[in-house]
């Protein structure tokens, strides 16, 4: 299945693009994707303690199995104000 | 009808929040407004770009103007953010809050502000003489009770 | 340019203190107006008359910004208080506060408006359905340390 | 010598004035001003335990000496802000 995955602030800078789109297993998690995001771009190991997710622009748990279509967003730490 | 939360691309208009939480009711009226300053950590400063997950600030916005409205169920409570670039000076965030008493409105709209730091998906790109970096705060957990308590705690005093 | 401190039977305008304290060092803007209710202890409010001992009033304000600056030195104080005959809605006081950090901008604003309850000679006139009264509230006295202590409580959190 | 009263609110609505103009013996304090009033105005008594003061727009206490010429402030509980 594909989802879409988006990156903001410094992990989009990492990766050079905010929006990929992956092919992954059918009921792959959020936290398999983010491993294999890993794998891609090293400097993401940095953000494992620190970062939260969002499906389909709601908050979510790295546990949580996908679906085809979904739009994952890894988020590092926050800094509005 | 400007809405009770909301981000933008353009100046922020806290008298406009103000107004919009006013009522004959209301004893008090507190604003928060955020602002670009000139320097951050020993480094001057020469502007800021606030990038949002847009869907999701939003829905983070409103969800802490309903736990405001839980915890001070008199306050009316109004936040936007704004985001793209800001200079020194330019207001990032407005928050009002209007309430009988003051004690309340003091207490909402502290806790607004220390939500947003927590929980709302917006990142601060910082540039200033010799470089530039993201700042990195709070990992965004809105359901981590220990950040809520503690925001609770900085507002009430 | 506005004083930081002020008296006025005109109509109070919070945005202007608001640009007042604000510099490029600032970081948080507080504001908080105090505005006339419908209804006070059960009675319906009509209007209200607020009657100062102007040149204390105004000393007495200048007291309350003088504490402020020494118990939060970073942080810009302004204040101001109408006197004369207000409407439901209007702002009979305005403050506000700017500083680098949050935390003291809430702070110093809030303890402005207790120490403005506690120790300037103005008193409030209320005129409801079927009557009125003079409101008495503290006893005023700058010295009173009890008193001073727990506006900075109140304000310290 | 001669000294001038200032009352405010209640105290005023009280007196039927905001400002009397009284002889009073040289030396005399606040308190002696005070009491003198209590005894034109009786309803005054009820503010004995509330009432703040002030000599020349400065506070001062009961038991401060008048000069000639000086404005005395009699001040209800205060309820601004």
């Amino acid at each position: 299945m594909r989802v879409t995955v988006r990156l903001f602030a410094r992990l989009r800078d990492l990766a050079g693009q905010g929006e990929l789109v992956r092919e992954v297993p059918p009921a792959s998690t959020v936290a398999a994707v983010w491993d294999d995001l890993v794998s891609e771009f090293p400097a993401f190991a940095a953000y494992a303690s620190s970062l939260s997710c969002a499906v389909n622009a709601e908050y979510a748990r790295f546990p949580t199995p996908l679906a085809d279509g979904d739009e994952i967003a890894f988020l590092p730490p926050v800094s509005g104000g | 009808m400007t809405p009770r939360t909301g981000l933008t691309e353009h100046a922020l208009d806290v008298a406009g929040l103000a107004r919009l939480v006013e009522g004959p009711a209301h004893g008090a009226v507190v604003t928060f407004v955020g602002l670009v300053r000139d320097h951050n950590q020993g480094r001057r400063v020469t502007h800021l770009v606030y990038e949002a997950y847009e869907p999701l600030a939003v829905k983070a916005l409103d969800r802490i103007v309903t736990e405001a409205a839980a915890q001070w169920p008199s306050v009316q409570l109004a936040v936007h953010h704004r985001t793209g670039r800001m200079a020194i000076g330019e207001a990032s965030v407005a928050i009002a809050a209007a309430s009988p008493h003051r004690a309340d409105a003091f207490a909402a709209s502290r806790y607004a502000i220390e939500r947003i730091k927590q929980i709302v998906p917006i990142w601060k790109h910082e540039f200033f003489e010799g470089g530039d970096a993201w700042i990195e705060g709070a990992t965004a957990d809105p359901e981590n009770a220990d950040a809520r308590e503690q925001a609770l705690r900085t507002a009430c005093g």
